[in-house]
């Protein structure tokens, strides 16, 4: 189970800011995630970078047991 | 808080900032200049509303480890820095106080003019940071929002 | 002390100095930027010796009238300026105190820093103040001494 | 009488701040500096600017009784 931290407006769009959801890749672990909070947080997640552990990642990358997956969404620095 | 040396001070916390302490901290016998910045809340907003309070959200942890990275390719770029310290503030900050404090020593006053500046233009694009817009009655995320860049990008 | 408006604070005395004094009051709700630069009396010298303080002379009447020069030029040139305060320290200044500082606030960063910068260096080669540096067992005028220059030769 | 300012190097060559002095035109004030303070303020007056009031001068400007003479020698702003 990866651990996932939610941001800003993914999280708004979750509900949660924390959660444990289950996948061995990015893709996958993605994938359940819009299928737990649903179409506003798919929008969401279409626009954000994903980061494993602190660094980007792509959706083939592997994630293990106790990886933080972290859905950052566009920033507004101003 | 996370003073990852003793001339890097990197901090991310809902605490009021307070430029003096940077500069106080900054200062050093050989260097006769300090640069700061500091990013208030300001009253106009990209929502069109009159702002009551900026409220900040983001991981500490990832949010201080990309305000380091930016304090390290400062370093890079300007060899000649004393002291380098990058605040930023989490959570409800009100009208007219800093949410960002930047602070820059170096020998001589060009470098730490160009070093802060860079400093804060490239926090406000690679540092996962996001913005909530607050006024009577109301609030919503920043608009104009941009993807993270990575620091070398900048 | 001289304030020559709400929006401008021109000040040269004895009175030590404090970046914060200056930001508070340079702070404005349609202002989301403030910089300052600090300069702080160093070590080095132009003399060679180990700086223990500085000692500045001027007359109080002419440098204050041309640092609101420079005030009032620096607004022509970034009409969009919020706040603007140079204050300078006369008598003796030790090590790592600031001698000067200027605040400047905008709603943007980019002119504040821009023109935080024109007024020190416009000050530095501008005002008349004259500098001794004072260290272990002896004295002297800096050297690389140049010619005041008019603010608008600048 | 003019009001005279001697500042930074200038007052140091004197031994004077503040003095009053003669002289109808600034080069006639300062000649008469010349002869009060000796070679030594020559030399630094050589190399210093002169304001009337607060504006800068030249030796044909004329002095009014009560008009201060400043004398600027180089500033180290560094």
């Amino acid at each position: 189970m990866a651990r996932l931290l939610l941001l800003g407006p993914a999280r708004e769009a979750a509900g949660v800011r924390n959660d444990v959801i289950d996948g061995d890749t990015v893709a996958l672990v993605l994938q359940h995630c819009v299928t737990r909070y649903g179409d506003a947080f798919a929008a969401v997640l279409a626009a954000s970078q994903v980061w494993v552990n602190g660094e980007v990642a792509d959706g083939d990358d592997p994630v293990a047991a106790n990886d933080e997956v972290a859905v950052l969404p566009p920033i507004s620095g101003g | 808080m996370s003073v990852s040396s003793i001339v890097d001070w990197v901090n991310v916390s809902s605490s009021p900032l307070s430029s003096d302490d940077l500069v106080a901290w900054a200062v050093r016998p050989e260097c006769g200049a300090v640069v700061t910045f500091c990013g208030t809340a300001r009253s106009s907003s990209t929502t069109g509303h009159e702002i009551q309070a900026l409220e900040y959200e983001t991981s500490v942890e990832l949010a201080e480890a990309r305000i380091a990275e930016v304090v390290a390719t400062a370093r890079e770029r300007w060899p000649e820095l004393g002291a380098v310290a990058i605040h930023h503030r989490v959570g409800v900050v009100s009208l007219t106080e800093p949410a960002v404090v930047v602070a820059v020593s170096s020998p001589h006053r060009q470098e730490a003019f160009e070093a802060a500046q860079f400093c804060i233009d490239t926090v406000k694009r690679c540092v996962p940071m996001w913005k909530r817009e607050i006024w009577e009655g109301g609030s919503a995320w920043s608009e104009e929002a941009q993807p993270i860049l990575s620091v070398e990008d900048v």
